[in-house]
């Protein structure tokens, strides 16, 4: 299961589309909107999201594949946001369902640290006067993917 | 033959536009369209030798400068993403 | 945010309690019941909880205050279920949040790691008869949380 | 002197009950409790020579065998909990 839409979601609905009996564990990672400073130190209003749709979900479905794969997932949803944020706006949910919760927690991580660099979304912080600035990507979050590369096929 | 570029973030920003439809008269290599485009609009220059920038063909990423490009193809430029 | 309840909770409702525009980031672990197989190879029809109540609230602070400190959250939720409960229902929520994701994915896989090996509940199956069969405690989770002592003060 | 003994999953199970309230002439030792307890009923014989079996007095776990026990005090006895 995986969705870009530029609607907000509610997470006992989408828990309940990845619920079954045969699952004991399930982890999430919920992104949102936080309150951060511009590169001039103002307050941001909130975020704008572009995507590249037709890529990103090529992406996500190869992401999710080897996150069911290499942790026996029973499940995992990706819903990922796109357009005009507010703060404290839902980003990103991932859903990984697992018998057990070693799966489930490192695969929920696996997911997240692949979005971040490696699907075709781009953030741009929304400041007072309208103006869109660009958010750039993080070196931490490379490197954190580093990790992965050992683990996954 | 026709093909159409697509531009996202600071590229976006940078050539005003989200995409361009050109005409080519034959197949050429990604390399040869760079310097195309290049001749065309030197702002080119600049992103092509941006090394972050990721070039996705129909989907799939360029990993050799020799692909032939076809009519009908989709060529994006991606910096680095920022989702999540 | 501690509960320890025999009545079910809505995930949303829960996000709520804890979501604030300091945080971008929030791990969530969900423990369910699974259709599980009884030491004699039968289906469980579900399953009972027994809790010290007052021992547990003392112990699921402790584990939230190290939580808290160790990864610099901004709150830490934690829902534990009693009684008797049907296949598929949910028996405990973590929720961590966090202003970015590896805190919030660390402290929630400690809280539900500790809670496992240190916090005053007993899990029996319920089977057809109506008899209970109490749930033995798996070495595996021991193992685990020793990962967490050089970590964690 | 009145104590209260709290008993969890298979201790409950198998002394068919939740709690005692037992009462005693004077203050004693966890240790000389358990051979009260031995000494009136077998089962607890069990019980005590079970290493996994945790003690608890007054909600904080009992690390010294000599810990004396007081007018008022609660004594659980907790097996491996298997919560989550």
């Amino acid at each position: 299961m995986i969705k870009i839409t530029n609607e907000s979601f509610d997470l006992e609905t989408e828990f309940k589309c990845v619920s079954s009996n045969t699952n004991g564990a399930y982890s999430f990672f919920l992104g949102t909107v936080r309150s951060d400073l511009s590169s001039s130190n103002k307050k941001i209003k909130g975020i704008y999201l572009e995507c590249y749709e037709e890529l990103a979900l090529v992406q996500l479905k190869k992401i999710r594949s080897k996150a069911l794969n290499n942790w026996k997932l029973n499940e995992c949803l990706i819903i990922h946001r796109i357009g005009k944020l507010d703060l404290g706006e839902k980003i990103v949910l991932v859903i990984t369902a697992s018998s057990h919760r070693a799966n489930a927690i490192k695969a929920c991580e696996f997911v997240i640290d692949s979005l971040k660099i490696d699907v075709a979304f781009w953030k741009f912080h929304l400041l007072d006067n309208d103006q869109k600035e660009m958010v750039l990507q993080k070196s931490l979050d490379n490197e954190k993917m580093l990790k992965w590369k050992d683990i996954i096929n | 033959m026709n093909i159409t570029l697509k531009y996202f973030s600071w590229i976006r920003v940078k050539l005003k536009k989200s995409h361009d439809l050109i005409e080519l008269k034959q197949n050429i290599s990604f390399k040869e369209l760079k310097n195309y485009l290049i001749s065309k609009d030197p702002v080119f220059k600049e992103i092509f030798e941006d090394k972050s920038v990721k070039y996705f063909l129909n989907l799939s990423e360029i990993d050799d400068e020799n692909q032939l490009i076809n009519n009908g193809d989709i060529l994006a430029f991606l910096p680095p993403v920022t989702g999540g």
